[in-house]
């Protein structure tokens, strides 16, 4: 097993060996060597990755689990660093190190000539390495070093063009954001420490079936089923890194950054960390329904309202991180109805589907000069042929079209939910089906307003269009494949085989794959299957929807938009979520501050009692020394009143 | 009756001191201006001499003489020679000064030892006549060396104002002293003791105390009893400021101990109340009102009305230790009262008095080692370690605790917080603000000598203050 | 009443008397006359104590001297009057108040407690006052009495260095005073900021 | 009889004219010092009264004592006060506030 | 070879000599002689703190390296020159002789005029404070605690901003007026234990009464010193108008000694009054935490920003101290206890560090611009990219960020506060939130952006002095971060002692 160990070890510091060269040695390693060194590195690990993946999934090697150091040891608990490899880890790895890779390589052309080439390269590795260490944790404060790393990362990125002003704001909002989740997520952590003394997911999730009774008093006098507690504070985690409402708010704002980050970061990879960590958690979700109502209840808010957003919005971009924050809701919804592999499944086919969307949204971008708004492309087609594909494939993956990877894995789920019986199941169903129209609605009104219909652009752009060089075309190609293929490869091994086995725990009253499993026969049993659902039509209807709006009868949505001001308007404001941050939370607390300040430390603590007392004793004795008058007779005075009431005083006791 | 010989060794040096103020006297009328010097090396060695006789005659043992009008023991001989000391280093600082000002003339010299001959007798004094006597001398002393300089307005008004105050309270002392005498009928500090522990006239003995404590408190300056000490402060010249400051404090303490405790005892539980009272009145009243002032002079006047409030603590204790902790304050505060006028000294010159706050503004430009002196000093006096002064309060503070007057020590630290602040504003003036006179610091290489060594003793026995310590805990007999 | 009480109440009513006076007086040369009085009527009540040698000192010295001293001090300085009187009747209740307060405490303490005490017996005519307090002075009280021929030195120096003048009314130079002055004794520079105006 | 108390009472009283006067006489100097005389010599009354009853000639000695000191007093008082009138051209204690605070 | 030396005391009196020496060179101007001896020292002190580490014995909870001298003895008063490390003060001791080499460095070229006292200041101020952490005499230790004042009133007086003068009054009479009724209770208790040893005070029977009132002396000296709300006003004025090195001794050391007395005083002399009072501990401690990081939210000046950022993050560390009581009585058992404290301490090491470190990146700024306003600048990043790319770092760091020292304590106390009460950790948590925006809000202003004006237009990037100083920092912060273990390992079983005394009751 050392050997084993030393290659976990080297999939993790490959890349952040490449991203400290780079970033701390740019300057001298110069362009190429930047790029060169970190796609070095994390091809390294996306190698290394395949060769873990095929040791543990396929060869069936045992799972590894061991201590790398002791970051400390206190109070008899020892506070680790350590790798925990079994296959949903192992599948994790490979997605993410590949996506990973695609990126570096799609980043050479994308960021061709921008200044902060090499720091792009250093962040992006630094990203992966931070992934890594998330995904391969085995405790729970490692997880929470990954988890907070990720964020970090996404923040230097986000921010990463540091002079617009947009950028720079949104990576303060994504980093708080974030932060509202991670308060949950330490708390639930500190629950965890409390009630297992240990950090070990080995250790607590053996201990965890002991405690399913245990209840913890968090209002006084109410007592509450600890299972409960510490699975919403995790999840509340999972919701400010996978953006569920109400902290979906940073995911949008986000497509500030540079594209290729948002297909690695804020579509593939580190929002799916939420996802990635409730199944992650599985043995401790399960032995609370309420907390996995609370998740499925969370996840299909997301998954139908934020699917709605993506009809308004008009940046090419802006569409596909509302579809991410729509699908993230499918996948969580999964999660809330005890089909952890189904959620995993599709944060996989969806890494791939939805890191191709973002980049063939990068490619149209780059022949657009980065122009991202779509009322001024059209007719992309001819142009681009490869980035037009492999869009069009991208997107019906999305949609669920029948065959595609999206379908498996977004049948599954609606299938899933359909089963499920946990509270509020019903709801979701409902949600997750109308998602499907809206899904496809949005993503083809996408697809035909950017490669079909009118050129809208100037002139001087549509001089310039061309297709994008190799370096982004071929990554484009090589996430393509998988998009296409890998939920027919892997549906029967990951839902309904023993994929997950031991890496993913559902009691069996709510094994609700197992259900499905009983009538599955085969990937093309399950298209068959699928066909005579609902949903398939729906995808088609949508598409078919926005063909006929957009192509057809472009009239109409303008028509709609005059007619339904109101609707239009709270999409447009994305509900309010924005506004009401911005004038509650961040507008409040300055109040708030500047408050506690102005009022509390400079009026009352400084300026009465402090600076109140010092000048009142100044005052005091600016008045008292007219005392000393500086005639003789008062001086006189007062030693014979001082004579007097001593005498007064102390004869009068004695007498 | 019979005549005996006195036991006239036991007061050698007072003899010769007396003797030497004599001598000064008369070969001071055969100088001219400019040998006046040597009336100043007259004093000088008056004092080295005084200093060698009782030191190489100390001893533990209490030895009483005169008929016991007069007693020689440790403490006695321990204050005389911080006595001397102090005048030495008064009279050395004063060169300068009154050379300066056309005051250096014999009379400050010749008061200047009467005065310090008044402090012996008031050290050593058994008798409440002696006690008088000694007071007396003293303050006659003073009353015309604040007079001194004749054309000064401030001077004289001063030293009306210190005389018919003086006046007012030694005639109240007196009276004390008569009612104490009706109740036991002794003058005897010995037999007076005695009486008190046996007698039925404690209302009388009590009547009596009141009027003693206004005069100790008078000479302390204790609050309500202080008012002269501010104007005299100021309007004396720097020198007999410097003299005032300094040594007669050392004899007030020896004047209360021989007074309350050799004498009084018995009536401890009165005059430690009597005492609280007066110490919290002085701590309150000097630090708050020192706060308010613009001169130095007066300001280090307040400064000393609320030491001598701390130096009551001690006292009022009434225990052995309390005694040593008090004695240690009042020789702390001899030497950085010492200090601080003598940094008064170093700055004036002929037709200028560097009393006013702002004349030691930026003074850190001008001389960074006299601001460091006068920074130590400052500190001292706030009660900051690694100072002497720090160890003073402390001593006090840890008797007033030891006798359970927990509440009364917090009271005190209570005003040493104020305290700070004008001391404080010393060293910002020093270091924090440009100078308005950037006039070179010009005088003798002794006085700069003497001033440093002042200063940097503070220093050193704020690290080390154990033998001082020691030697007050011995002198006092509690070792 | 015998005629030592009748005596007593004669001369400590009539030192009462003159000691109000002294303080009530306007003109401080009357003042001066009544406590001329009160010093003799007290060396009456000394007699009366025995203290004879006491009460001749105290009308010689004090008579003799000190007030001399102090009518010479009033003559010399000619004084005026009117403004030393300014407040007198307005400080009088105030003044009064005291006074009786501090009486009162007084008599009630001593008035009590000595109230009864044994009344000696006198001393034949053979007994010697002054004698007496000789022969303890110069033995038993011989330190105090040496401190107070110091103490009266100390007087003699300072009465004359305060107020003798040496060669008074002739305005005279100083030529060793006048050429050791330097610029710094006499200026003093400072640094004022230009008016703002 | 002149119980030991008549002379304490007198001296008492006399002592209390000389605060008295103290508070009336607020503004001439000459007539302060004269209470304090006053008061010097109520003193001594109760020194003599005491030296009598008690038959202890210590007291009387105590007021051979003032008495010599009091004279000493009284030459430098007078000095200085013919000092400061020679500097103010007055004795008014009124003026005499130049040092104050 | 180190073993017999008298280590403590040449760490203490090297660099007070040495200030001594440095203030002989009397160098008024930028004088290179004074600058080349003060830094010599405080490397030879640095030097001399290392044996420090390496020789110390951290399985045991022992005094180490002690020295015992009779030095005031008369018969009513015993002090004793009596010092030892245990492996509470150790590291404070290594981060103070470390900080205080920074700190020379940090005032090379930007302090010009009086050098030789500048220097001489802080070299003093050094040797006291390690005074503080190694004396084991009550008495010893509050020369030294009050004798460091004097050094640091001096340097903001002369070399801070506008206000200094109301700055360092302030600051002087507030940490005096706390001090002071200490110095009460101590003697108070030498008259029971007749000893000034801390060892002896800590065994010292004292009934409740005794100890709720030696505890509230106590908590005024500390709480001033920490500080803790509402006795926290000074800090900021201090900190605003102090010279750079100033602030950073100030945030880096002084702010533990308040700390370090609750530690070594409050809670093993008086664990009845701690475990009586430890509710209005927690409450203002967590007063500190989010009232304190709403105002540092809304600071214009940047390091007052930091001040307040400052206050707030102490407040963990009393918070981690006095958890313990609450953990025992909801949970009867100890278990987390140790985690709150030794997470308090990492907090107050790593503390030293980053506020260290943040203090002197706004020097560096302060320096080119004169301007601590944080509107005065914006778009640092573009003219200043490595300078900018350490802020962020300690920014993160400020944010506690794992991997960054500034997680760790935070981290473990939140955990020990959940097992006192999930409301004392979600108070706490809190943190998380308001720390990362008030800080990244000040990094988006001052670094992120348009290049803001000409002025910042203008700025030089970090000469090698200032890159070392902040490198240094850097590799502190980072190692603290990823692997505190041999910290934790020699705190632990002091921590655990303490936990073991102050779970008796002295009753």
């Amino acid at each position: 097993m050392d050997d084993m160990k030393d290659i976990y070890l080297l999939i993790v510091l490959a890349p952040l060996l490449g991203s400290a060269i780079a970033g701390l040695f740019g300057k001298y390693i110069g362009r190429s060597g930047a790029h060169w060194v970190t796609i070095i590195g994390v091809a390294t690990s996306t190698i290394l990755s395949l060769i873990v993946f095929k040791d543990i999934v396929i060869d069936g090697a045992p799972v590894f689990n061991e201590t790398i150091y002791t970051w400390m040891v206190v109070d008899g608990v020892r506070f680790e660093v350590g790798f925990l490899v079994d296959s949903l880890t192992a599948m994790m790895m490979v997605v993410v190190t590949f996506v990973s890779l695609m990126v570096h390589i799609y980043t050479i052309g994308y960021m061709h000539d921008d200044p902060g080439y090499q720091r792009f390269f250093s962040y992006i590795s630094l990203f992966t390495f931070s992934m890594l260490m998330l995904v391969m944790a085995n405790n729970f404060m490692q997880l929470f070093f990954g988890w907070e790393a990720v964020g970090l990362v996404s923040y230097l990125l986000i921010g990463f063009w540091y002079k617009k002003p947009t950028a720079i704001y949104a990576n303060l909002k994504a980093f708080l954001v974030n932060r509202v989740g991670d308060f949950g997520f330490l708390l639930g952590i500190a629950a965890v420490l409390m009630y297992f003394n240990s950090l070990d997911y080995a250790d607590v999730f053996a201990a965890a079936p002991l405690m399913q009774d245990m209840t913890m008093q968090v209002i006084p006098g109410q007592d509450w089923s600890l299972m409960a507690v510490i699975g919403i504070l995790l999840f509340i985690g999972a919701m400010g890194k996978s953006a569920q409402v109400p902290l979906h708010v940073w995911l949008p704002d986000s497509m500030e950054g540079p594209t290729p980050i948002s297909a690695l970061i804020h579509a593939a990879t580190m929002v799916t960390a939420g996802i990635f960590m409730v199944a992650r958690m599985s043995p401790l979700y399960e032995l609370s329904e309420t907390a996995l109502s609370v998740i499925l209840v969370i996840g299909s808010i997301t998954a139908l309202f934020m699917g709605l957003l993506g009809i308004v919005q008009n940046d090419i971009k802006r569409v596909v991180a509302y579809s991410t924050l729509s699908q993230l809701g499918y996948m969580v919804v999964a999660l809330g109805a005890s089909a952890y592999a189904a959620g995993v499944f599709h944060l996989m086919t969806h890494a791939f589907f939805k890191a191709l969307l973002f980049l063939a949204a990068g490619s149209v971008i780059i022949a657009m000069h980065h122009e991202q708004d779509m009322r001024n492309m059209g007719g992309l087609k001819k142009y681009m042929p490869i980035t037009y594909w492999t869009m069009l494939i991208g997107s019906l993956a999305l949609i669920g079209f029948p065959g595609f990877a999206g379908f498996f894995s977004k049948d599954a789920i609606i299938e899933a939910v359909h089963h499920s019986e946990i509270a509020g199941a019903g709801f979701a169903y409902f949600s997750v089906v109308v998602g499907v129209f809206i899904t496809a609605f949005y993503s083809f009104r996408m697809f035909f307003l950017v490669f079909h219909g009118k050129e809208r652009m100037d002139e001087h752009t549509r001089s310039h269009i061309h297709e994008s060089p190799w370096v982004v075309t071929v990554p484009l190609i090589a996430l393509a494949i998988p998009s296409i293929i890998i939920g027919a490869i892997y549906i029967g091994p990951m839902l309904f085989g023993d994929f997950f086995t031991g890496a993913i725990f559902v009691l069996p009253e709510h094994d609700v794959l197992g259900e499905i499993g009983q009538g599955y026969s085969g990937w093309g049993g399950f298209i068959l299957h699928g066909m005579q659902g609902i949903a398939v039509y729906l995808a088609l209807a949508g598409a078919g929807a926005a063909w006929y709006l957009y192509m057809k009868r472009p009239d109409i949505p303008t028509m709609f938009k005059e007619k339904l001001s109101i609707v239009y308007k709270v999409l447009d404001n994305k509900y309010g979520f924005d506004d009401f941050n911005e004038k509650f939370f961040a507008g409040g607390s300055r109040r708030l501050g500047g408050a506690l300040w102005g009022v509390g430390d400079v009026k009352i603590i400084d300026g009465f009692v402090v600076n109140g007392t010092a000048k009142g004793v100044v005052w005091l004795a600016g008045v008292l020394r007219n005392l000393q008058s500086g005639f003789l007779y008062h001086y006189a005075f007062a030693m014979i009143i001082g004579l007097l009431l001593l005498i007064i005083l102390f004869v009068m006791t004695i007498g | 009756m019979p005549f005996a010989i006195p036991n006239y060794n036991v007061a050698i040096p007072e003899m010769f001191v007396l003797g030497m103020a004599c001598l000064v006297l008369i070969v001071d009328l055969f100088l001219t201006e400019r040998s006046r010097t040597v009336t100043y090396l007259l004093s000088q060695a008056t004092m080295v001499g005084a200093a060698v006789l009782t030191l190489t005659t100390y001893s533990q043992e209490v030895v009483l003489a005169f008929s016991g009008t007069f007693v020689r023991d440790a403490m006695g001989d321990v204050l005389k020679a911080f006595i001397y000391l102090s005048a030495f280093i008064v009279f050395l600082y004063a060169k300068p000064y009154l050379q300066a000002r056309k005051l250096f003339k014999g009379e400050f010299y010749v008061l200047g030892l009467f005065g310090v001959l008044g402090m012996m007798v008031l050290v050593s004094a058994h008798s409440l006549l002696t006690v008088y006597l000694g007071l007396e001398l003293l303050a006659l002393s003073l009353y015309a060396m604040v007079a001194l300089q004749r054309d000064s307005i401030f001077a004289s008004e001063s030293a009306m104002k210190y005389f018919i105050l003086g006046a007012l309270a030694s005639g109240m002392l007196l009276y004390g002293m008569s009612m104490l005498y009706g109740a036991t009928g002794s003058l005897d500090l010995g037999e007076i003791s005695r009486e008190v522990a046996t007698t039925k006239m404690e209302l009388v003995m009590v009547f009596g105390l009141v009027f003693i404590v206004v005069g100790l408190a008078f000479k302390l300056g204790a609050v309500p009893f202080h008012m002269w000490m501010p104007d005299v402060y100021q309007g004396a010249p720097t020198a007999v400021t410097l003299y005032i400051a300094s040594a007669p404090k050392i004899a007030a303490f020896a004047m209360v101990i021989r007074l309350l405790n050799d004498g009084l005892y018995g009536l401890h539980m009165h005059w430690q109340d009597m005492l609280v009272i007066l110490a919290i009145l002085s701590m309150a009243v000097g630090n708050i009102f020192a706060i308010a002032q613009f001169n130095l002079k007066r300001m280090l006047a307040y400064s000393t009305i609320a030491h001598m409030g701390y130096l009551l603590l001690g006292i009022l204790t009434g225990s052995g230790d309390g005694y040593a902790a008090a004695m240690f304050y009042t020789l702390s505060y001899a030497l950085m009262s010492l200090g601080g006028f003598g940094m008064i000294i170093l700055l004036s010159r002929a037709g200028f008095e560097a009393d006013r706050l702002d004349d030691f503004k930026g003074l850190n430009e001008r001389s960074p080692w006299y601001a460091f002196m006068m920074l130590i000093l400052m500190f001292s006096m706030a009660g900051v370690p690694p100072f002497l002064g720090f160890w003073a309060k402390v001593s006090v503070l840890r008797e007033l605790i030891h006798v359970d007057m927990t509440w009364l020590a917090i009271v005190a630290v209570v005003f040493s917080i104020i305290g700070a602040f004008y001391y404080l504003r010393i060293v910002k003036l020093m270091y924090f603000d440009k100078a308005e006179d950037n006039s070179e610091i010009k005088q003798d290489l002794d006085l700069h000598v003497a001033l440093s060594a002042n200063s940097l003793g503070i220093l050193v026995l704020g690290i080390m203050p154990g033998p001082l310590m020691a030697l007050c805990a011995s002198a006092i007999g509690v070792m | 009443m015998g005629f030592e009480q009748f005596v007593f109440y004669v001369f400590a009513g009539l030192l009462l008397f003159a000691g109000a006076m002294v303080i009530t007086v306007r003109n401080p040369v009357h003042a001066a006359m009544f406590l001329v009085m009160t010093f003799f009527t007290s060396a009456g009540l000394w007699l009366m104590l025995e203290a004879e040698f006491l009460a001749i000192t105290l009308v010689l010295v004090y008579v003799g001297a000190v007030m001399v001293l102090f009518l010479f001090v009033v003559m010399m300085l000619d004084i005026n009057l009117v403004p030393l009187r300014e407040g007198f009747m307005r400080y009088l209740p105030v003044g009064i108040l005291v006074a009786l307060a501090m009486i009162i405490m007084m008599g009630l303490v001593v008035g009590p407690e000595f109230g009864a005490h044994p009344v000696p017996e006198r001393h034949g005519p053979d007994y010697n006052n002054t004698a007496e307090l000789g022969s303890i002075l110069y033995t038993v009280y011989v330190y105090p009495f040496e401190l107070a021929a110091v103490i009266l030195v100390v007087a003699i120096i300072a009465a004359i260095s305060l107020t003798l003048r040496r060669r008074p009314l002739v305005k005279h130079q100083d030529p060793d005073a006048q050429i050791a002055i330097r610029k710094q004794d006499r200026l003093r520079i400072v640094k004022m900021d230009s008016e703002k105006k | 009889m002149i119980q030991l108390s008549d002379y304490l009472i007198v001296s008492a009283i006399l002592f209390g004219l000389s605060v008295a006067g103290i508070f009336l006489n607020r503004k001439n100097m000459i007539i302060l010092l004269m209470s304090i005389e006053l008061m010097l010599l109520a003193v001594n009354i109760n020194f003599i009264a005491f030296s009598y009853y008690l038959g202890d000639t210590a007291g009387q000695v105590f007021v051979f004592f003032i008495l010599t000191v009091a004279a000493a007093e009284a030459a430098i008082g007078l000095a200085i006060l013919v000092v400061l009138f020679r500097n103010r051209r007055t004795i008014n204690v009124q003026d005499m506030d130049s040092l104050k605070g | 070879m180190f073993s017999e030396l008298p280590l403590l005391s040449l760490l203490i009196w090297t660099p007070i000599v040495g200030g001594g020496l440095v203030l002989l060179t009397g160098g008024d101007k930028n004088s290179l002689e004074a600058k080349v001896i003060a830094l010599l020292i405080s490397i030879v002190t640095f030097g001399l703190s290392l044996p420090l580490w390496s020789n110390f014995d951290a399985t045991t909870a022992v005094m180490q390296f002690p020295e015992w001298h009779k030095w005031i003895e008369i018969s009513s008063f015993k002090v004793n020159y009596h010092l030892g490390v245990d492996g509470i003060s150790m590291p404070l001791i290594v981060l103070t002789t470390f900080t205080t080499v920074l700190v020379v460095l940090a005032g090379w070229e930007v302090i010009k005029t009086k050098t030789a006292q500048y220097l001489a200041a802080f070299l003093i101020m050094e040797g006291l404070m390690i005074g503080v952490f190694s004396a084991l005499d009550a008495m010893l230790f509050y020369v030294f605690w009050e004798a460091m004042l004097i050094p640091m009133f001096i340097v903001i007086g002369i070399w801070g901003g506008p206000r200094r003068v109301y700055a360092t009054i302030k600051f002087f009479l507030y940490t005096f007026f706390g001090s002071v009724f200490m110095l009460v209770a101590l003697i108070y208790m030498f008259f029971q234990a007749d000893s000034f040893a801390i060892l002896d005070l800590h065994v010292l029977k004292l009934d409740l009464t005794e100890q709720i009132l030696i505890f509230i002396a106590f908590l005024l000296a500390f709480a001033v010193k920490v500080p803790m709300w509402p006795v926290h006003t000074w800090l900021p004025d201090a900190h605003v108008e102090a010279p750079t090195g100033g602030s950073v001794i100030l945030a880096a050391i002084m702010l533990k000694l308040g700390a370090y007395g609750f530690l070594r005083f409050s809670l093993p002399i008086t664990p009845d009054a701690s475990s009586v009072l430890d509710g209005m501990m927690i409450a203002l401690s967590l007063i500190a935490v989010i009232y304190i990081g709403f105002v540092a939210l809304v600071q214009q000046d940047m390091k007052k920003l930091i001040a307040y950022s400052s206050i707030s993050h102490m407040g963990f560390v009393t918070l981690g101290f006095f958890l313990a009581f609450t953990i025992y009585d909801n949970t009867g058992s100890w278990s987390g206890a140790a985690l709150g404290i030794e997470g308090a301490m990492v907090q107050m090491i790593s503390h030293g560090f980053v506020s260290g470190a943040m203090f002197l990146s706004v020097g560096v700024l302060y320096d080119r611009l004169h301007s601590r306003e944080i509107s005065d600048y914006g778009g640092v990043v573009n003219t200043m990219p490595v300078f900018a790319a350490f802020a962020i770092l300690f920014a993160m760091a400020n944010a506690g960020l794992p991997g960054t020292s500034g997680f760790v304590g935070e981290f473990m106390v939140i955990l020990s506060a959940f097992h006192a009460n999930f409301w004392y950790a979600f108070l706490a948590a809190t943190t998380l939130i308001i720390g990362a925006a008030y800080t990244l809000w000040m990094v988006k202003r001052v670094y992120f952006g348009e290049v803001a004006n000409d002025n910042v237009a203008k700025l030089k990037d970090l000469n090698s002095r200032e890159f070392i100083i902040l490198g240094l920092l850097a590799i502190a912060v980072l190692a603290l971060g990823v692997y505190p273990a041999p910290l934790l390992e020699v705190m632990g079983p002091t921590v655990d002692n303490l936990l073991q005394h102050i779970g008796q009751s002295k009753l």
